[in-house]
């Protein structure tokens, strides 16, 4: 355990401090920079290089990576490049938001798509392929929907035609009835294309352990079908699908840009989209930074889980 | 029939009748290139107590058959027609939920392979415990104390802790006693095991066997033992049954089939085993062709294709079981089966002529080779596996050096150093010319994604040698040799059986014409009668060619047979090393002797006549040898000096070595 | 019962400081928050007195504003005075400020103040458009050095008026709360707050709207979802020809230097045709720099009908009768727009084979700032004629310093156009003006494409949306009737 | 060396049809799932090969006459707002989609076949400087990527097809790694090893040939989600531009007049998800067609 953690320790350093490196200079070499950014129609170019100046954007590349490097090594994320926003406030303040779809959406996913799944797999392993294919194809449909059109179509039905949801309002983890009613639709879009994959997954490793030798060793102890399918099929199966949750999880907390958009979430997607459309270095390298983090932190929580469902893991 | 140690069951309805009575049994698998007919009408009765074993080769239908008692066949297996009475109850036409009262309760099972059959993630306690509650409606303590004991008397040493292991912290032996626990604990009448033994190693494999019979003798319950090893048959059936294309061809007692076999197949099968104690070498039997594909319909005998007495009846009649003694019968046609036709002697193998000039082929001088982990931590020791302790060797040209050993004992590391395939730690090795090797397994030696062409030329294309017309005619030449036919070089492996594999193996290991050829068990995952035409191929061609081998194996019987020399190896060193007829008649060292006698003879009266004492004590970690002698632990005539001591090999009249203090 | 009205706002909010506000939606609020010496009219456009209650010049050199007596400021910061005035000018000016307005107050030589409630302000130049330099936009809204000191950095996020509302809580990345200031110097308004919500998505805003999740719905662009409302009753305000959608023709590019294939460009494309297929709403056809209200807006000036034939004969008689390849720089924010495919299309017809380089909206920006094109477009929202003239046409603001894109430099319209602006007698002006427009439309460096409206739509009850020429409404004007 | 000398038992038997194995490509083609994704894919395709000859206006011909009409024989998918016909544009839209689709997967495929195969085959520093780099791709939000590259180069193909398999790469470099540390200790690498085959020879004869099964699987998979990923990419302006038609903008386009004109994104949507169940299928015939346990 401690060797497995100093290792995850050095390999997160390294991913981390690639990333942040990899975006710093990704950022920079994109044309375009803050000032110009904000300017809109009617601002000149003169007017603008007053404001760059001013703002120490036109120092040297490198020192401004040490300022930055520097930063971080006090753990002082900075303040927005043109509106002088604290940025760890920002992401304080948009993180509940999309934790919270993120946590809706997996739970709805795993909700639907376990069952689902392990239901499929139940069916193909007896041979019965029609419901077998009937699911897989209703998530392949699901999963192939894109998000933007799925989104909007679920606004017209929920929000404008049945008036279940609403379609804006302020969101704030202190009101969680409201919460719940502006995140339901998000969740809901978010969830078809997790469910698709998660079914699939659940289906196939579910089928490959129904396929086990142990399996029939327990139907031969006189246990039955059901019994054997959730005490020892799923629990052996738990692995690729927590991999795929992990991942998924991952995944939602940088993948929710478009569902954000159109259902008016402050998430943190419209932050890194705000970030990048801004021109926003300070908001955008701090954002990335966060998103490796987490993904170094998943897949160490993921190990941590392999190890509770799976005691042939050791770390 | 009553068996010694039977008991009396309560249920008086069932008394006199068999315990179980099987009637025209059918199953199908329904898959997609058609109706695969794997049990074709099999009947046959159990007694209390009685132990019936199930032999036939590979693809037979024993599995299908035993699987199909219980109703245990997977998707798209289904049982189609039958009855199977059970104490005068039909399982066949049992729901779902009532045959859940039958499994476990009434018939245990106990399957293959003891990797994969108990839930890797499930602790053992929670394996077996829920089933003894559920079965004998005992309480959670109770069943926890019935499933220690159990766990006692499989010899599993410190039961109450051991009870919460996982299955992944036992050895492979260790998980075949809780498999046979588990099946056993709810006191069945009927254990279904089906090849218990076969991933096991002899001397485990003797442990195992010696408990289920006693296991079952001490509660009464009977046994359907299926295998295909005919030695096992032997030492433990009362009565045996032989499978061929889904149909039993011959049933009867043991000792009537061994000594007095009726049906072609049964007397070819038991003419394929190498024999024991016959002065002279003769090429072993073979049964040619294969068997018939079940997807087809059958009219006639199914072993016709390959029966040297078969005649016009034998394809148009389907010949039934008929009765041949008392309690035995055969489906041939013929009284004798093979009659005069077995009898006729096999080809005799001269022995191997000695030329005083025959050079050193092989020479392996005081050979270490050490695996050793990694540690992360820079001030840990990284565990080090000594695979391979100090051995040394020598292989004359044309000569065949048998190498057995338990499993994990170095026998494939020693292999792959000869090979050059790994660096070597200590020691030296020196190999005249080229040497090449034959690998275990069939289906993973070959590039699927090749033709034969390719692979039995790739040693030629790699080495340069030869014009793509030269390979051409070696490609075919070498075909030949293996007796294959030169149009399937054309072919992919996937097109092969496993025999026809092997041979393609041995034609690409001979393809550079090598000094020396290692066979890594080339036999292990080959059927009883694919392994001996390979054995005898390789017989041959060491004769003809005077090719060098190296043959690996755990299967004594056989390295014994093909082999001039043998090495002993346990954990890394060669305890003993000589002749090979005399290392198997006279063993020196103790651990040979126990190997030898874990092998089971394919000869019930000379079974019942040896002593059976299966070694007992664990084998020691290669991670942490003992200072002494490795096999102390579990040799009866260990002394504390043999624990203090390193015996070093020696020799013993003239042409004999052995690594012990108490050879006298 | 308190009054609150709930309205859409399009974007992330960018703060309120007046010496540093960009884009639209954050002036409108600027606009409702601060006061200039003059304002416009909602209805009319017309420049009317604000913290200034008169003015006087004569030579368009000196000009003397006299202030309203008891203004206050917001938040309890007193009354509005002369020193407040010269600090927000000066503050604009000020260097370290880094006021991208700072070149707008450029011709001030020295402001005093004679006495709390008189401004004198002295210009370098005659200027006789310096009304709308002071007016409530950008540079001319009056902020107090107390509140401004007191917000260090977090001016833009703590500004502090003296207009209708204040504003009362913002969450960045949600909502802006205003709340009526209730010592306005014209009484308070008629609402009492004002709750801008950020929808960016315009299909989801007009649902919200659909829903009564909001009242007004801050500025719609999706001619589809207008219909929807419109046809749903709801009220369409909107004002009609705000900014001229321009094509700027950088002049440097040998092709482009020369007049006819400008022309060409001009004759080639139908903007009547596209703007009533895509946008009839939306968009109109424009024929000039300037708009039709402009007060010297001029007629006279060549009109560039769509002639397809006239087209292809300019551009034999320029040597490019097969055509030329016109690359036309655009933002990636919209994709190519659906007139975009028109102007492709129309262009084709001519020869003209114009390839799309779409870049995202700050590469956009750089890049025509530097003038680094050969043909972008720009749309510039002003109320004064003379600031779009001297942007575009004047040598001084060429690129990449000004908004000149296309790098027009003709002496001659240069003098005309210093003399519109330094001219007091109008009608002398209005000559100089329309000559100015001759010409420009003839040498043609901008191509006037469409004319955009701007729409608010709201549900049938809030009264007073008027949207000014700078696509603003004073929230002042607007109220909810039960 | 006579056959008579070896009593094997070589037996000429006549060529037994069921025996022998179809080759490859007739057992592809025999699948029932490969039939089923080429009816899909099959005539898709040859529409789009043949639209330019098809009765049909051209993808970027405007008629301001028929403005979103829907549906009927004269247009069978209708029109859009500028009066093309959707047809012929989602046509259009299925050659370019499809291009994006197969170029992101052919990319993915042979960055990931070669560094994967370099990465898993000598392990070391090589393998684990590469894991580190995947690692940090896989932490990098693919989405600046793509606003990167398409604000450096500006929109189109290339841009778009970079973006997505940016993202693709490391993925299928870990996949041929796995693959390559389990084929790795296979028998037959041992037996080339025992001639002293090259490394190169190891790796081209042996080691790749048996990785491109499951990386067509991928590839396909990774195809039909370019597609999809395309239109995301469409919906925040950084996708194939119009007025050429991907699948992506169609939809994107028809988006907002899902309520007056639902044909406009609806039909190319479908069209969208055939090609992906198509792509589906054949990968998953694929898979049973390569997957060992299928044969006998
Ligand atoms: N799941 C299955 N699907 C299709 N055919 C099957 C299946 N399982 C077994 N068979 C076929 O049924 C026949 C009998 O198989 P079975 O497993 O009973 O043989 P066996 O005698 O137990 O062989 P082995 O010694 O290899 O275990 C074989 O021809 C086999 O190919
Ligand atoms: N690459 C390796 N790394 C670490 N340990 C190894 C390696 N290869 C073999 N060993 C260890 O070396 C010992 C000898 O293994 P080897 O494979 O030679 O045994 P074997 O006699 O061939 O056994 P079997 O009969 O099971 O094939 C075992 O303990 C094994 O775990
Ligand atoms: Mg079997
Ligand atoms: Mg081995």
């Amino acid at each position: 355990m401690l060797t497995y953690s100093l290792k995850r320790l050095a390999q997160l350093s390294f991913t981390v401090l690639g990333v942040v490196t990899l975006v710093f200079f990704t950022m920079r070499m994109i044309p375009g920079d803050p000032i110009s950014a904000m300017a809109g129609d009617n601002l000149s170019g003169a007017a603008l290089d007053q404001v760059r100046n001013q703002m120490g954007l036109n120092e040297p590349l490198l020192l401004q990576y040490l300022h930055y490097l520097g930063g971080l090594a006090v753990l002082d994320f900075g303040n927005t490049v043109t509106t002088k926003l604290p940025i760890i406030q920002l992401i304080l303040d948009a993180l509940p938001v999309t934790v919270s779809i993120a946590i809706g959406t997996i739970a709805l996913t795993v909700l639907i798509a376990i069952p689902l799944g392990t239901l499929a797999a139940y069916t193909a392993h007896k041979g019965h392929k029609m419901l077998d294919n009937a699911i897989t194809g209703l998530a392949m449909v699901l999963d192939l929907m894109p998000s933007f059109w799925t989104s909007l179509v679920c606004l017209l039905i929920f929000s404008l035609a049945l008036g279940w949801f609403p379609a804006s309002g302020t969101v704030t983890i202190d009101d969680p009835v409201q919460l719940l009613r502006r995140i339901a639709l998000p969740v809901l879009v978010l969830s078809m294309a997790q469910i698709a994959t998660m079914a699939r997954i659940t289906r196939t490793s579910v089928l490959e352990v129904l396929n086990e030798d142990y399996v029939r060793t327990a139907r031969s102890m006189g246990w039955s079908e059901l019994r054997v399918l959730f005490r020892h099929a799923l629990k052996n199966a738990a692995l690729p699908i927590v991999t795929v949750i992990g991942l998924s999880f991952g995944n939602l907390l940088n993948g929710t840009v478009i569902v954000e958009f159109i259902f008016t979430l402050p998430g943190i997607g419209s932050l890194l989209v705000g970030g990048i459309n801004s021109r926003d270095y300070q908001m955008v390298q701090t954002l990335i930074l966060f998103y490796a983090l987490i993904f170094v932190i998943i897949n160490f929580a993921t190990d941590l889980v392999y190890r509770v469902f799976d005691p042939r893991v050791q770390i | 029939m009553n068996y010694p140690g039977a008991i009396k069951t309560e249920n008086a309805s069932a008394a006199g009748a068999a315990l179980l009575q099987v009637r025209d049994l059918h199953t199908h698998f329904l898959t997609d290139d058609g109706t695969v007919k794997a049990v074709n009408g099999v009947s046959f009765d159990i007694d209390r107590g009685e132990r019936i074993a199930i032999v036939g080769e590979s693809g037979s239908g024993k599995s299908a058959m035993a699987m199909s008692l219980l109703r245990l066949l997977a998707y798209p297996g289904r049982v189609v027609g039958g009855e199977i009475n059970l104490n005068g109850r039909d399982l066949n036409r049992m729901s779902e939920r009532q045959l859940n009262q039958v499994r476990g309760r009434e018939v245990g099972t106990i399957f293959q392979d003891p990797m994969s059959s108990l839930d890797p993630v499930m602790r053992i306690a929670d394996q077996m415990v829920p089933p003894i509650m559920r079965h004998l409606e005992m309480n959670a303590e109770k069943a926890r104390a019935e499933a220690i004991g159990w766990l006692d008397r499989v010899g599993i040493p410190d039961p109450t802790r051991r009870i919460d292991a996982y299955p992944f912290e036992m050895s492979g032996g260790m998980r075949q006693r809780v498999m046979i626990a588990m099946a056993l604990s709810c006191r069945p009448r009927l254990v279904i095991a089906d090849e218990p033994t076969t991933a096991l190693d002899v001397t485990i494999q003797a442990q195992i066997v010696e408990l289920l019979k006693d296991l079952t003798a001490e509660t009464g319950a009977a046994m359907i033992f299926i295998t295909h090893d005919l030695g096992l048959v032997a030492r433990f059936a009362h009565k045996v049954g032989v499978m061929y294309a889904g149909k039993l061809v011959e049933f009867g007692p043991v000792r009537d089939i061994f000594a007095h076999p009726c049906h072609p197949y049964t007397q070819s099968l038991l003419d394929t085993i190498p024999p024991v104690d016959e002065p002279q070498r003769r090429k072993l039997a073979q049964i040619p062709g294969f068997p018939p594909d079940m997807k087809l319909p059958l009219t006639g005998c199914a072993f016709r294709d390959r029966c040297a007495a078969a005649h016009e009846h034998c394809a148009s009649d389907t010949p039934g079981l008929s009765p041949r003694g008392p309690g035995h019968r055969a489906a041939c046609f013929l009284p004798e089966g093979l009659g005069e036709a077995r009898r006729q002697q096999t080809e005799a193998i001269p022995p191997l002529v000695r030329n005083a000039d025959d050079r050193v082929v092989v020479e392996v001088f005081n050979l270490h080779k050490h695996f050793t982990g990694r540690s992360l931590l820079p001030w840990r020791v990284p565990p080090t596996v000594r695979a391979v302790n100090g051995i040394s060797l020598n292989i004359r040209e044309g000569e065949t050096l048998g190498i057995v050993g338990e499993s994990g004992c170095g026998k494939s590391t020693v292999a792959r150093l000869l090979l050059g395939l790994d660096p070597v730690t200590s020691g030296d090795i020196y190999v005249e010319g080229m040497a090449q090797m034959v690998f275990q397994d069939p289906s993973s030696s070959f590039n699927p994604k090749m033709t034969l062409f390719d692979i039995i030329a790739e040693p030629l294309v790699v080495t340069g040698r030869g014009s793509r017309a030269e390979r051409t005619a070696r490609v075919h030449e070498l075909l030949e040799q293996v007796g294959l036919d030169t149009s399937y070089a054309a072919r992919y492996p996937s097109q092969l059986s496993g025999g026809q594999k092997q041979r393609v193996a041995i034609a690409r290991a001979l393809a550079i014409k090598p000094s020396v050829v290692v066979a890594d068990e080339p036999t292990s995952a080959l059927d009883v009668s694919v392994r001996a035409q390979i054995i005898n191929l390789m017989v041959d061609l060491k004769r003809q060619l005077r090719v060098s081998f190296v043959f690996i194996s755990h299967d004594l019987l056989t390295v014994s047979y093909i082999s001039d020399k043998i090495a002993v190896m346990y954990l890394g060193e060669v305890v003993e090393y000589g002749p090979a007829d005399e290392v198997f008649r006279n063993p020196l060292h103790p651990y040979t002797q126990a190997l030898i006698a874990a092998v089971p003879l394919p000869d019930p009266v000379a079974e019942e006549a040896r002593i059976k004492k299966p070694l007992s004590g664990e084998l020691p970690s290669p991670l942490d040898l003992p200072p002494g002698c490795a096999f102390a632990s579990r040799c009866p005539r260990a002394t504390e000096f043999c624990r203090a001591e390193k015996p070093v090999l020696q020799a013993y009249s003239g042409s004999r070595e052995a690594a012990c203090h108490y050879v006298d | 019962e308190e009054k609150t009205l709930v309205v859409r706002f399009y974007d992330d909010p960018a703060g309120f400081d007046p010496s540093n506000i960009f884009r639209i939606e954050n002036e409108n609020i600027a606009f409702n928050i601060f006061s200039g010496l003059t304002t416009y009219d909602g209805v009319t456009g017309e420049i009317i007195p604000d913290l200034a209650e008169s003015w006087e010049t004569t030579d368009n050199i000196t000009w003397t504003f006299h202030l309203r007596h008891g203004v206050q400021w917001q938040q309890n910061y007193g009354e509005v005075t002369a020193a407040d005035v010269l600090y927000s000018f000066n503050r604009i000016l000020d260097p370290a400020t880094a006021s991208p307005y700072a070149s707008e107050l450029a011709g001030i030589e020295s402001m005093e103040a004679p006495d709390p409630y008189t401004v004198v302000i002295k210009l370098s130049a005659p200027n006789g458009n310096f009304l709308h330099t002071v007016a409530n936009y950008h540079q001319g809204q009056i902020v107090k050095k107390e509140a401004i000191e007191a917000a260090g950095d977090q001016v833009r996020w703590q500004p502090v008026g003296t207009g209708p509302y204040y504003l009362d809580s913002i969450d960045v990345n949600s909502q802006i709360v205003l709340k009526r200031h209730e010592g306005y110097y014209k009484g308070p308004a008629p609402i009492d707050t004002i709750d801008f919500q950020i929808i960016k998505d315009d299909a989801t805003a007009a649902i919200a709207l659909r829903n009564g999740e909001i009242d007004l719905l801050m500025r719609q662009s999706k001619q589809e979802q207008l219909q929807t409302l419109e046809a749903e009753g709801f009220k369409m305000n909107h004002v009609d020809n705000y900014a001229v959608a321009l094509k700027v023709l950088n002049l440097t590019d040998p092709i482009l230097s020369d007049v006819r294939v400008r022309q060409a460009i001009a004759y080639a494309i139908d903007y009547p045709s596209i703007t009533a297929a895509l946008a009839p709403s939306l968009q109109a056809p424009a024929y000039s720099l300037l708009l039709p209200w402009m007060d010297v807006y001029s007629d006279a000036a060549p009109r560039y009908e769509y002639d397809p034939e006239k087209s292809k004969a300019l551009l034999a008689e320029a040597g490019y009768g097969d055509g030329f390849t016109l690359k036309v720089l655009g933002t990636s924010a919209q994709g190519v727009t659906e007139q975009q495919q028109f102007e492709i299309d129309y262009l084709s017809q001519v020869g003209i084979n114009m390839e799309l380089e779409l870049v995202d909206t700050p590469t956009f920006n750089q890049r025509r700032n530097a003038g680094d094109f050969m043909m972008a477009g720009r749309l510039l929202p002003a109320v004064n004629p003379d600031m779009i003239l001297f942007s575009y046409l004047h040598p001084e603001n060429m690129a990449p310093g000004g908004l000149n894109g296309a790098r027009y430099d003709n002496p001659e319209l240069t003098n005309t156009l210093e003399a519109a602006r330094a001219e007091a007698d109008p009608d002398k002006r209005l000559d100089l003006y329309a000559k100015v427009q001759e010409v420009a439309m003839t040498d043609l460096p901008y191509i006037p494409a469409t004319a955009s409206n701007v729409f608010w739509p709201g549900k049938q009850n809030v009264t007073g949306v008027n949207i000014n020429y700078l696509a603003q409404v004073n929230f002042w004007d607007v109220d909810i009737e039960e | 060396m006579t056959q008579e000398t070896l009593s094997l038992p070589v037996r000429r038997q006549p060529l037994d049809l069921s025996r022998i194995q179809a080759n490859g490509v007739v057992r592809f083609l025999a699948n029932g799932r490969v039939q089923l994704a080429l009816a899909i894919l099959v005539p898709i395709l040859a529409l789009t090969i043949f639209r330019p000859v098809l009765p049909l206006p051209g993808p970027l011909e405007t008629n301001l006459r028929a403005m979103m009409q829907p549906p009927s024989f004269e247009h069978l998918f209708g029109t859009d707002r500028m009066g093309r016909d959707l047809l012929s544009r989602t046509l259009a839209g299925v050659q370019i989609s499809m291009f994006v689709g197969f170029a992101v997967a052919a990319l993915a495929l042979v960055v990931g076949l070669v560094m994967g195969t370099l990465s898993g085959f000598f392990g070391g520093i090589v393998d684990r400087v590469m894991m580190a780099t995947t690692d940090i791709f896989l932490a990098f939000p693919s989405l600046l990527l793509a606003i990167g590259l398409v604000s450096v180069m500006g929109t189109g193909m290339l841009p778009v097809v970079l973006a997505i398999s940016l993202s693709d790469v490391p993925r299928f470099i870990r996949l041929q790694r796995s693959l390559v540390l389990s084929l790795r200790t296979r028998a037959y690498i041992d037996a080339a090893r025992t001639v002293k085959a090259s490394q190169f020879w190891l790796m081209t004869r042996h080691i790749v040939p048996n990785t491109i099964a499951p990386l067509l699987v991928a590839a396909s998979i990774a195809a039909a989600n370019a597609i999809l990923v395309e239109a995301g990419l469409s919906f925040l302006g950084l996708g194939i531009m119009p007025p050429e038609p991907s699948l992506g903008n169609l939809i994107r386009d028809g988006q907002s007049y899902l309520e007056q004109a639902w044909w406009i994104s609806t039909l190319p949507g479908v069209v969208i998800l055939l090609i992906a169940i198509g792509l589906h299928f054949l990968s998953d015939g694929i898979r049973q067609v390569l997957d060992p346990r299928s044969r006998k």
